[in-house]
C-alpha cells in the first residue's frame, strides 16, 4: 500500500490545481480542499516509521522515508492542513476561489513533500514549491497591504533560499551524498563548518521567524486568509524548524559558539517578540509574534542541543513535540481569528472558552498539551544535565518567556474582542476551527510524540506551580497594565523592515532624482562627426581623380615598379 | 650606337612624346593621335631591338605587322566612339564626368 | 585524336559565328548563337574532361610550330577557365538573348562582339607567348568596349570612351614591354624567357619590360588606382555585358600578370614590388568596397565591388614571392579559386540586378523597397552571388579567402589578414545594405514587372554554382595544378 | 558508404531539403507548407532519436570528404553533437508549430518558413560537425539563415536590429575564421576529439595557441552574447517571436556557446586550457556576463528585452559551468545548455502569446493577464521559475550541478555569483509573475483576439505548454536514463577520460 499511498500524499495535492483549468471548478475545488491532505494524514497515522521509499530517477536520486521525528512533524501538518482546509472550504468567498484552490494544494503538496523527502534535492525542491506558493496564499486578498506583505516575504524568501541553496551545495559536496541523513557527520568535519553553518541556520532561519530574519510574519500572517496563516503559523513554519534539525549536526560535535548564538536569538525572540507583540493593533499580528516568540523558545532549545552533543538526542524529541503542541494551538488560535460570534449568551460563553483554551494551552495550562511540552522543555533544560556556559540563565528565560506568551495571548483576546462582529458562521468554518481545537486540547494525547520520560497528563503539585507562577505573574502584569495605561503604544507590524523601507525608499527617490545625463540634441552633430564627413568628401574628390588621371598613374606605376 | 638601337632610341622617345600628348591633351582625337604615336614607338622600338646581328629576323617583322592590324582596330573603333559621342553631346573632350551622379544608361 | 577536334571547335567556333552574326540581325544571331553557345560548351566540357583524364599537351595551330606558328598551351588551369568562361559566357548570352530588346538596331552587333569576345578569351587563356596573349587581350578589350558603348547615349559613350583609352594605354604599355623582353631574350615563349632568365646578367632591360607589361596589365585589370574606368564601364553596360565584363574579361589580363610573375618574378622580381602591388590589392579591397557602400545606384555597387574582389587576386603577388612552396601552392589554388568564383558569382550577381531593375524600374538601391515579397527569385540569386562574394561558407569566395589565409599564415605575412577579413566584413556591408533596401516593408500592391522564368533561372543557377564551389573545390584544384607543374615545359 | 555514415547527412538534408521546398511553395498554399514543416520536422526527429540510440551504443557515425587541400568536411554524430541536434530537433517541431499559428494571415510566410528551414538545417550541421573547419562553414551559414528572420518584419527597426545583429555576427564570424586558419596553420585539420589535441603541447607553441584561443572565444562569444559582445541581442528583439524563441534557445545563442565546449574540451582539451592558464579567466568573464545580464534585465519595460538580457546572463552558465575544470562542472554547463533552451523557448513563446492575443509587449501592461490566459501563465510561471532555479525546475537541476561543479573545482566564488545571480532572476521575473496573477487587469487590453474555446489559437497554446512540462520532466526526472542530466554526465565522464 505504501508506494501507492506516498506518492499520492504528495501527488494528490500537487495535481489538484490543474482543476483549476477546467472552468467552473470553483465549488468542487473548495470542497476538495479538506480531503486533500487525507492520504498523507492515512500514512501518519497508520504506517510506522521507518519505511523508505527509493525513487532513483527523480532528481538526482530520490528516497523518502518517514521516522520518528518526521512522523510527528507530518501528523501535525496533516492535520492542520486537513482542519484548515475545513475552514477555508466555508472562509472562502467567490472571487479568485480556483486560484486559491491551486496556490493551497501546491503549498500543502510543498509542506507535506519536505517532510518526507529524504534526500537533498527533493527536500529542497518542495520546501522551495512551498515557498513560493505560499505566497499567492499570502497575498490572496490583493489589498496593498497584501502586496506589500508578499512582496516582502518574497523577498525575504528569495534571500533565504538561496542562503539554503548554498548551504546545502556546500555540505552536499562535503557529505559527498544527496541524502540529508548524511549531511550532519559531514558537515561536523567540514572545512567550512562555519560558513556552511551559517548559511543553513539563516535559510531557515526565515521560515522559522529568527530575529532580523523574521519580517515578514507579522507582515504576512495578518493579510493573509485565516485558514491561510492558520497553516503558515502552525505547519509551515515548522518547515523551518525541522530543517534546522535534519542538516544541523547535532549530536555530532559540540558547537558552543553556535549554541550560545541561537540561544541569544532565541532569547531575543521570545522576549522581543511579545514586547512588540502586545503593541500590536491587530489581532493576528498579535498572534504572528506570538509565533515568533514561540519559536525563539525552541531555538533556545535547539542552541543547547548545538552547544551539547551530549543531550542532543533528549532535546530533539522535546523540540518536536513542542512543534506539535505549538502547531495545533497556535493553528486554533489563528482559526478563532475569522470567527463570529454568535448572540446566543451561552454560545457565545462556550466559544469564548474554546478560543481561550488554545491560548491558555500555549502558556501551559496544566492538562494541556502546552504543560507537557512546557515540562519537558524545562526538564530537558536542566541546568545540572548541561554542560554550557549560559546554563543558569535558561530557566529564567523560559519562565519570562511563559509570560510574554500569556501576554501575548491575553493581548490576543483583547484585540479580537473589540474586534468581534456578530453573525452566523458558516457550518464549515466552525467545523473546522472546532475540529483544530479538539485535535490540539484533545486529540494530542492520542498523538505518538514518543517521549522518554514524558510528563504525564497530571502534573505533579510542584510541577503545577512551576507552570502556574509565570501565568499569574502575567495575569497580574496584563491586569495592571490595562489599568494604568489604556492606550497602548503602537508598533507597526513588520517592526524592523519599516524602518527598512522607509530608508531604502529615501534612497531609491535619490537615485532617481539624480541629474540625467545631457542628452544631445538632433541636428547638432559632434565635431567628430563632421571629421568624418569631411573625411568621406577628401576620400570621394580623390576617387574622381583617380578616373580622370589614369594616364598619369599609370605613368607613375611603372615608374615604381621599374625602380622596385 | 648601332643604327638598329638609334632606332630603338627613337621608337623609345616617340613614345615619351605619345604619352605626354596622351595624358597631357583633353581633345579626344589628339588624345587618339597621341596613342597612335605610342603605337608607332613601340613598333620601332620592336624593330630596333630584336636585331641581334644574326641578320634580320622575321619575327618581329610579322608581328609589327600584326601590330599595326591590331592598332588600326582600334583607331576605327575609336573614332566611331568619338564621332557618336560628339553627335550626341557636343563635346570633343570627356571633361564632364558626372557618369557616377547621372542618370544609368537606357536599359 | 579527339582532342585535336575538340581544340579546332574551340577556337574555330566563335570566330565563324562572329562572320556569320554580322550578317544577320538581332533575332537571326539570336537563334544562330544558341547553337553555337551549345556546341562551345560541349566542346569546352568536352576537352575539360579529356585534360582531367590525360593532361596537359602543347597544340600548334594549323600544323605550324613556334616561333613563326601558333602555339597554344593547354593545360588544366586553361581548360578549367575555358570552361568557366563556356558557362559563364554561355549563361550571359542566354541570358542576353531575353533580356536585350530586338527593335533596337544597334542591338544587331551585340552577337558578333559577344563572339568576338569570347574568341578573344579563349585566346587569352591558351596562349602560350606574349604577342599571342597581346593579341587575344586587344581583341578582348575592343569587343568590350564596343559592348559597352552598344546602343547607350552619351553617358554609355563616355565611359566606353574612357575604357577605351585605358585599354589602348595598357596595351601599349604591354606591347611595349615585349618589345624589351624580345630585344633582350629574342624569343617570346614565356616558357622559353623562363628558362633563359637564370643565365641572363643584365636584368635592366627585363626589370623595365616587367614593369611596363604589370603595369600595363594593371591597368586592364582596373588594379587600384588604375581602377577609374571601371565602375562607369561596367555600371552602364547592359547588364549581361556588365556581367561577361567583370567575370571574365577583367580577368583575361589579371591571369595574363599572374602568369608572368609566376614564371619570371623570382628572377625580375623583388619584396617591395610583390608588396607593392599586394598592398595595392589590398588597397583594392578596401578603397573599393568602401565606395560599394557609397554607391546610391544598384549596378554602381556591383561594379565597384568587382574593384574590390580584384584587388584579392593581387594578393598573389606578395604570397608568392619568396615564400615556401607550401605558401606558394597555396596562394595560387586561392587565387585560382578566387578568379572562378568571383567569374560565377559577379555573372550572377549582375544579371540578377539586371532582373531586379527590370522589375523595379529603377536603378537606385532605394528602389528595391518591397521587392523581398513579391520577386523573391531574382533577390535570392543576388543573395547568394553575395555569399560568395563576402566569403562566407561554403562559397567558392570562402574556399578562396580560406586559402589565401593560409597562405598568408604559412609566410608569416599575416597583415593580409587584415586585408581579408576587413574586405569582407566590407563587402559583408554593401551586399546587406542591398538586402535591407529589399526587406523595407512596402504598403501596397505588386506593381512589379515579373520578369520572365529564364531571367530568373539563370543567374540563380550560376549563382548556385558559385555557392557550391568549396565542396568540389579539391577535385576542382587537382585538375587546375595540372597546369601549374607542367607549365615548365616549352 | 554504409548507413551509419548516411545518417548524418541524411538528417541535415532534411531540413536543407524542407527549405527548398517551402521557398518553392507559392505564398498562398499554407497547408502545403505546413504539411512540408511538420513531415520534416517529425522525420528529422526521429533521425535524431536513431542517432542518440545508436551513439548510446557506441556507433561511430562519421563521415568526411576532403574539401579543400588539406581542409575536410567531416560530418560526425557523438554523445555532444546528437545532445544538441536532439535539442534543436525538439525544439524545432515545437517551434514551427507555434510559428505556423503566429505567422496566421501575415505576409512572406514562404520566405520565413523557407530561412526558418534554413536556420535549423544549420544549426543541425554545427551540431553534427565533425571538425572546426566544418563547424565554421554551418556557423557562418546560421548568421545568413538568421538575418532574413530577424529583418522579417520589414520596419524601421527591424532593419536596424539586422544591421547590428550582422555587424557583430559577422565580425565575429570573421575573427572567428581567421583563429581557425590560424590552427590550421599551426597543426593541420583538427577533427573534435573527446579529450582534446593539446595535452602535450609543446611548449612553442604555448603563445600561438594562447592567442588562437582567445580569437576562438571573441569569435564564437559574439553569439553567445559574452559581455562585450551581446549588443546585438537585445535590439534582435523585434523579431517575430517564434525566431526569439529560435534564436535564443536553440539556434544563434546556442551555436556560440556550443562552440565553446568544442573548442575547450574536443579541440583543446580542459587540461591543456587549464595548463595554459586560460580557465579561470573564461569563468570570471562568464561570471561577469552572468551578473551583467541580470542587472540589466532588471530595468527592462519591455517583456522580450528582459528575456533577451537573461538569455544573455543564462548562457553564461554554459560557460561558468564548462570552465570549471572537473566532470561536474561540465556536466552542469553541458545540461544547461539544454535546460536553458527549454526553458527560454517556453518564456518566448509565451510573450509571443501575449503580443499575439493581448497586444501586450511591456511588463507593465500584463498586470492579470493570468486570468485571461490562464495556460500561457502557467507556462510563463514555470518557466520563470526554471530560470530562478527553483526546484525540482531544470534550471535548479544545472544550477545545483554548476555549484558542485564550483566546490570540486575549488572556486568558491562562482557559488556566490550563482546565488546572487538567481537572486537578480528572482528580481526580475517574480514581478512579471506577480503581476500575471495578483493583480486586477485596469483595461482592456490594447488589442485582443479570440479564438473560440482555447484562450488563444490552438497552434500558439500547446507549444508553450508542452516546453513548460518538459522544463518540469527534465528537472523532475534529472536521474532517469536518456535525460539531459544523465547524458551530459556520460559526456563529462568521456571527457575526462584519460
Amino acid at each position: 500500500m505504501m508506494p501507492v499511498l506516498v506518492p499520492a500524499a504528495v501527488l494528490l495535492p500537487l495535481l489538484f490545481p490543474a482543476l483549476a483549468l477546467v472552468p467552473d471548478s470553483g465549488r468542487i475545488m473548495r470542497y476538495g480542499l479538506p480531503l486533500l491532505p487525507l492520504p498523507a494524514l492515512t500514512v501518519a497515522l497508520l504506517s510506522g516509521p521507518g519505511w523508505t521509499l527509493e525513487l532513483p530517477y527523480l532528481l538526482n536520486g530520490g528516497v523518502w522515508l518517514l521516522d520518528e521525528l518526521r512522523r510527528v512533524f507530518l501528523l501535525l501538518t496533516a492535520c492542520l492542513w486537513t482542519t484548515a482546509g475545513l475552514y477555508a472550504a466555508g472562509y472562502l468567498h467567490g472571487e479568485h476561489l480556483r486560484r486559491f484552490c491551486a496556490f493551497w494544494g501546491l503549498t500543502l503538496a510543498g509542506n507535506l513533500g519536505l517532510i518526507m523527502a529524504g534526500d537533498i534535492a527533493s527536500f529542497y525542491s518542495f520546501f522551495a514549491l512551498m515557498t513560493f506558493a505560499a505566497y499567492g496564499l499570502v497575498v490572496h486578498e490583493g489589498s496593498p497591504q497584501a502586496l506589500r506583505a508578499g512582496r516582502i516575504y518574497l523577498v525575504m524568501a528569495v534571500l533565504g533560499e538561496m542562503a539554503l541553496l548554498a548551504g546545502l551545495i556546500f555540505s552536499a559536496s562535503e557529505a559527498q551524498s544527496g541524502m540529508l541523513q548524511d549531511l550532519p557527520p559531514a558537515i561536523a568535519e567540514a572545512e567550512h563548518r562555519d560558513l556552511i553553518l551559517g548559511l543553513l541556520i539563516t535559510g531557515f532561519g526565515v521560515k522559522a521567524g529568527l530575529p532580523l530574519l523574521h519580517f515578514w510574519l507579522p507582515l504576512a500572517h495578518p493579510v493573509a486568509p485565516t485558514p491561510a496563516s492558520a497553516v503558515l503559523s502552525g505547519a509551515m513554519i515548522k518547515a523551518g524548524l525541522l530543517g534546522w534539525l535534519l542538516t544541523l549536526p547535532l549530536a555530532e560535535t559540540a558547537l558552543p559558539q553556535w549554541g550560545t548564538v541561537m540561544i541569544m536569538a532565541g532569547a531575543l525572540a521570545s522576549i522581543g517578540a511579545a514586547l512588540i507583540g502586545v503593541c500590536q493593533q491587530q489581532a493576528k499580528a498579535v498572534l504572528a509574534y506570538s509565533s515568533i516568540s514561540q519559536m525563539g523558545l525552541i531555538t533556545i532549545m535547539l542552541g543547547v542541543a548545538l552547544a551539547d552533543p551530549e543531550r542532543a538526542p533528549v532535546i530533539i524529541p522535546v523540540i518536536g513535540l513542542y512543534a506539535l503542541h505549538h502547531g495545533l494551538a497556535k493553528g486554533s488560535l489563528f482559526l478563532s481569528a475569522g470567527l463570529s460570534i454568535p448572540a446566543h449568551k451561552q454560545e457565545r460563553w462556550l466559544m469564548w472558552a474554546l478560543i481561550t483554551l488554545p491560548g491558555l494551552a500555549l502558556a501551559g495550562l496544566p492538562f494541556t498539551s502546552g504543560a507537557v511540552a512546557k515540562l519537558a522543555m524545562k526538564e530537558a533544560l536542566a541546568p545540572e544535565a548541561l554542560e554550557l556556559g549560559p546554563r543558569a540563565l535558561l530557566a529564567p528565560l523560559i519562565s519570562a518567556g511563559a509570560i510574554a506568551t500569556l501576554l501575548l495571548v491575553l493581548r490576543y483576546l483583547w484585540v479580537l474582542h473589540k474586534h468581534t462582529r456578530t453573525a452566523p458562521n458558516h457550518r464549515a468554518v466552525l467545523m473546522g476551527w472546532l475540529a483544530t481545537v479538539l485535535i490540539s486540547l484533545l486529540g494530542f494525547w492520542l498523538m505518538p510524540w514518543n517521549l522518554a520520560n514524558a510528563p504525564g497528563f497530571l502534573p505533579s503539585p510542584y510541577e503545577l506551580w512551576k507552570l502556574g507562577w509565570p501565568m499569574l505573574t502575567a495575569l497580574v502584569l496584563a491586569w495592571m497594565v490595562s489599568r494604568s495605561a489604556p492606550g497602548t503604544p503602537s508598533v507597526p507590524a513588520g517592526d524592523g523592515i519599516v524602518l527598512i523601507e522607509r530608508l531604502a525608499s529615501s534612497i531609491g527617490t535619490g537615485v532617481l532624482r539624480a541629474p540625467t545625463r545631457p542628452r544631445m540634441t538632433r541636428g547638432q552633430k559632434p565635431s567628430y562627426m563632421n571629421l568624418f564627413g569631411r573625411l568621406r568628401e577628401i576620400l570621394e574628390a580623390k576617387e574622381r581623380q583617380f578616373r580622370q588621371g589614369m594616364g598619369l598613374t599609370m605613368l607613375l606605376l611603372v615608374l615604381l615598379l621599374s625602380l622596385l | 650606337m648601332t643604327p638598329s638601337l638609334l632606332y630603338a632610341f627613337a621608337g623609345a622617345g616617340l613614345c615619351g612624346i605619345g604619352m605626354f600628348g596622351f595624358i597631357q591633351l583633353r581633345h579626344l582625337l589628339r588624345k587618339l593621335l597621341a596613342f597612335n604615336l605610342i603605337g608607332s614607338g613601340t613598333f620601332l622600338v620592336l624593330v630596333g631591338l630584336a636585331q641581334h646581328g644574326q641578320g634580320p629576323d622575321a619575327v618581329p617583322q610579322a608581328l609589327v605587322l600584326t601590330g599595326i592590324v591590331v592598332s588600326i582596330a582600334a583607331t576605327a573603333l575609336a573614332i566611331v566612339l568619338i564621332r557618336r559621342y560628339f553627335h550626341l553631346s557636343g563635346h570633343t573632350s570627356l571633361e564632364a564626368d558626372d557618369s557616377d551622379s547621372g542618370q544609368g544608361g537606357a536599359e | 585524336m579527339i582532342t585535336a577536334w575538340l581544340m579546332a571547335g574551340l577556337l574555330f567556333t566563335p570566330l565563324a559565328w562572329a562572320v556569320l552574326c554580322l550578317l544577320l540581325d538581332f533575332s537571326r544571331g539570336r537563334l544562330v548563337s544558341c547553337l553555337g553557345i551549345t556546341v562551345q560548351v560541349l566542346v569546352s566540357l568536352g576537352l575539360w574532361v579529356a585534360v582531367a583524364r590525360e593532361g596537359g599537351f602543347l597544340y600548334g595551330l594549323g600544323g605550324w610550330e613556334a616561333p613563326l606558328g601558333i602555339e597554344l598551351r593547354v593545360d588544366g588551369l586553361a581548360v578549367t577557365f575555358i570552361l568557366l568562361t563556356a558557362i559563364v559566357a554561355g549563361a550571359c548570352g542566354l541570358h542576353a538573348s531575353v533580356y536585350l530588346a530586338p527593335d533596337n538596331a544597334w542591338y544587331r552587333y551585340f552577337w558578333p562582339l559577344f563572339w568576338f569576345l569570347w574568341a578573344g578569351l579563349n585566346g587569352v587563356w591558351l596562349g602560350g607567348d606574349l604577342f599571342n596573349l597581346y593579341v587575344g587581350l586587344e581583341l578582348l578589350s575592343l569587343s568590350a568596349v564596343g559592348l559597352v558603348a552598344l546602343g547607350g547615349g552619351i553617358n554609355a559613350l563616355r565611359a566606353s570612351l574612357r575604357y577605351l583609352l585605358a585599354a589602348l594605354l595598357g596595351s601599349m604599355a604591354y606591347l611595349l614591354g615585349v618589345a624589351l623582353m624580345y630585344g633582350q631574350f629574342g624569343t617570346l615563349s614565356i616558357a622559353g624567357i623562363a628558362s633563359l632568365l637564370p643565365e641572363t646578367q643584365a636584368l635592366v632591360g627585363p626589370g623595365m619590360a616587367m614593369a611596363l607589361m604589370l603595369s600595363g596589365l594593371a591597368l586592364k585589370t582596373a588594379l587600384f588606382p588604375l581602377h577609374g574606368w571601371l565602375p562607369p564601364a561596367h555600371g552602364i553596360a547592359k547588364s549581361p555585358v556588365s556581367a561577361l565584363l567583370s567575370a571574365l574579361v577583367v580577368k583575361a589580363s589579371f591571369y595574363i600578370a599572374a602568369r608572368l610573375w609566376l614564371e619570371f618574378g623570382h628572377e625580375l622580381g623583388s619584396t617591395a614590388v610583390a608588396q607593392l602591388i599586394g598592398g595595392l590589392g589590398g588597397a583594392a579591397v578596401i578603397w573599393g568596397s568602401w565606395l560599394a557602400c557609397r554607391q546610391s545606384q544598384l549596378k554602381q555597387v556591383v561594379a565597384y565591388s568587382s574593384v574590390a574582389q580584384i584587388g584579392y587576386l593581387f594578393l598573389l603577388f606578395p604570397l608568392t614571392f619568396a615564400v615556401s612552396d607550401t605558401a606558394s601552392l597555396q596562394a595560387q589554388q586561392g587565387m585560382t579559386l578566387q578568379v572562378v568564383s568571383h567569374a560565377l558569382a559577379k555573372a550572377a550577381m549582375f544579371l540578377a540586378a539586371g532582373n531586379l531593375i527590370l522589375a523595379t524600374g529603377s536603378h537606385q538601391v532605394a528602389g528595391l523597397a518591397g521587392v523581398s515579397h513579391f520577386l523573391p527569385f531574382s533577390l535570392f540569386s543576388f543573395g547568394l552571388a553575395g555569399v560568395s562574394l563576402m566569403g562566407m561558407p561554403p562559397s567558392g569566395g570562402f574556399a578562396a579567402k580560406w586559402m589565401l589565409l593560409q597562405a598568408s599564415l604559412a609566410s608569416g605575412q599575416w597583415w593580409w589578414i587584415v586585408v581579408l577579413v576587413a574586405g569582407s566584413l566590407l563587402s559583408a556591408a554593401y551586399v546587406f545594405r542591398i538586402y535591407q533596401a529589399s526587406f523595407v516593408a512596402k504598403t501596397g500592391v505588386d506593381d512589379f514587372y515579373h520578369p520572365p522564368g529564364s531571367l530568373e533561372v539563370i543567374p540563380l543557377l550560376l549563382a548556385l554554382m558559385s555557392l557550391g564551389l568549396a565542396l568540389v573545390a579539391e577535385p576542382l584544384l587537382s585538375v587546375m595544378a595540372l597546369s601549374l607543374e607542367t607549365g615548365g615545359a616549352p | 558508404m554504409s548507413l551509419s555514415a548516411l545518417l548524418p547527412p541524411i538528417t541535415l538534408m532534411t531540413s536543407l531539403l524542407a527549405a527548398v521546398l517551402i521557398f518553392a511553395t507559392p505564398e498562398h498554399r499554407s497547408g502545403l507548407r505546413t504539411t512540408i514543416n511538420l513531415t520534416a520536422a517529425l522525420i528529422k526527429l526521429l533521425l535524431v532519436a536513431i542517432m542518440v540510440w545508436g551513439v548510446f551504443q557506441g556507433v561511430d557515425y562519421h563521415l568526411t570528404f576532403t574539401m579543400l587541400p588539406g581542409v575536410a568536411f567531416t560530418l560526425k554524430a557523438d554523445a555532444l553533437s546528437v545532445m544538441f541536434a536532439g535539442l534543436s530537433a525538439i525544439l524545432w517541431l515545437l517551434t514551427t508549430v507555434y510559428a505556423v499559428g503566429y505567422l496566421e494571415d501575415s505576409p512572406n510566410r514562404s520566405r520565413f518558413f523557407g530561412f526558418f528551414s534554413l536556420c535549423v538545417a544549420s544549426t543541425m550541421g554545427i551540431a553534427l560537425a565533425g571538425n572546426l573547419f566544418t563547424f565554421l562553414l554551418f556557423y557562418e551559414m546560421l548568421t545568413l539563415a538568421t538575418y532574413p528572420l530577424v529583418v522579417h518584419r520589414g520596419t524601421v527597426e527591424a532593419l536596424r536590429a539586422g544591421r547590428t545583429y550582422i555587424l557583430y555576427t559577422l565580425t565575429g564570424g570573421a575573427v572567428l575564421l581567421v583563429a581557425i586558419a590560424w590552427l590550421h596553420g599551426l597543426v593541420g585539420d583538427l577533427p573534435f576529439r573527446q579529450g582534446g589535441h593539446f595535452q602535450q603541447a609543446a611548449s612553442d607553441l604555448e603563445t600561438p595557441l594562447t592567442l588562437i584561443f582567445v580569437l576562438l572565444i571573441a569569435g564564437l562569444g559574439v553569439k553567445a552574447a559574452i559581455f562585450p559582445l551581446h549588443g546585438w541581442l537585445p535590439q534582435a528583439m523585434v523579431a517575430p517571436a517564434p525566431v526569439s524563441a529560435l534564436l535564443h534557445a536553440v539556434a544563434v545563442v546556442k551555436a556560440g556557446a556550443f562552440g565553446i565546449v568544442r573548442v575547450v574540451y574536443d579541440i583543446y582539451g580542459i587540461e591543456s586550457v587549464a595548463a595554459l592558464g586560460l580557465l579561470e579567466p573564461l569563468a570570471w568573464l562568464a561570471a561577469f556576463t552572468i551578473l551583467y545580464g541580470s542587472v540589466r534585465a532588471l530595468s527592462q519595460a519591455d517583456l522580450k528585452r528582459r528575456l533577451a538580457f537573461s538569455t544573455i546572463s543564462q548562457v553564461s552558465y554554459i560557460i561558468l559551468g564548462i570552465s570549471l575544470f572537473g566532470p561536474i562542472g561540465t556536466a552542469g554547463g553541458l545540461v544547461h545548455l539544454l535546460h536553458q533552451g527549454i526553458m527560454k523557448i517556453t518564456l518566448f513563446f509565451c510573450a509571443g502569446n501575449y503580443a499575439e492575443t493581448l497586444g501586450i509587449h511591456r511588463v507593465d501592461e500584463l498586470d492579470g493577464a493570468g486570468r485571461r490566459m490562464p495556460g500561457t501563465s502557467i507556462a510563463f510561471t514555470i518557466g520563470a521559475f526554471g530560470m530562478i532555479g527553483t526546484p525540482p525546475l531544470a534550471g535548479f537541476i544545472t544550477k545545483w550541478t554548476i555549484a558542485s561543479g564550483a566546490i570540486a573545482a575549488n572556486m568558491h566564488w562562482a557559488i556566490a555569483v550563482l546565488l546572487l545571480s538567481s537572486i537578480l532572476n528572482a528580481a526580475y521575473f517574480l514581478p512579471v509573475v506577480q503581476r500575471l496573477w495578483f493583480r486586477e487587469a485596469v483595461n482592456d487590453w490594447p488589442h485582443e483576439r479570440f479564438w473560440g474555446r482555447l484562450e488563444t489559437s490552438a497552434w500558439l497554446f500547446w507549444p508553450p505548454l508542452i516546453t513548460a512540462l518538459m522544463t518540469i520532466m527534465v528537472g523532475v526526472l534529472a536521474s532517469m536514463p536518456f535525460s539531459p542530466l544523465s547524458w551530459a554526465e556520460l559526456i563529462a565522464a568521456r571527457e575526462y577520460l584519460p
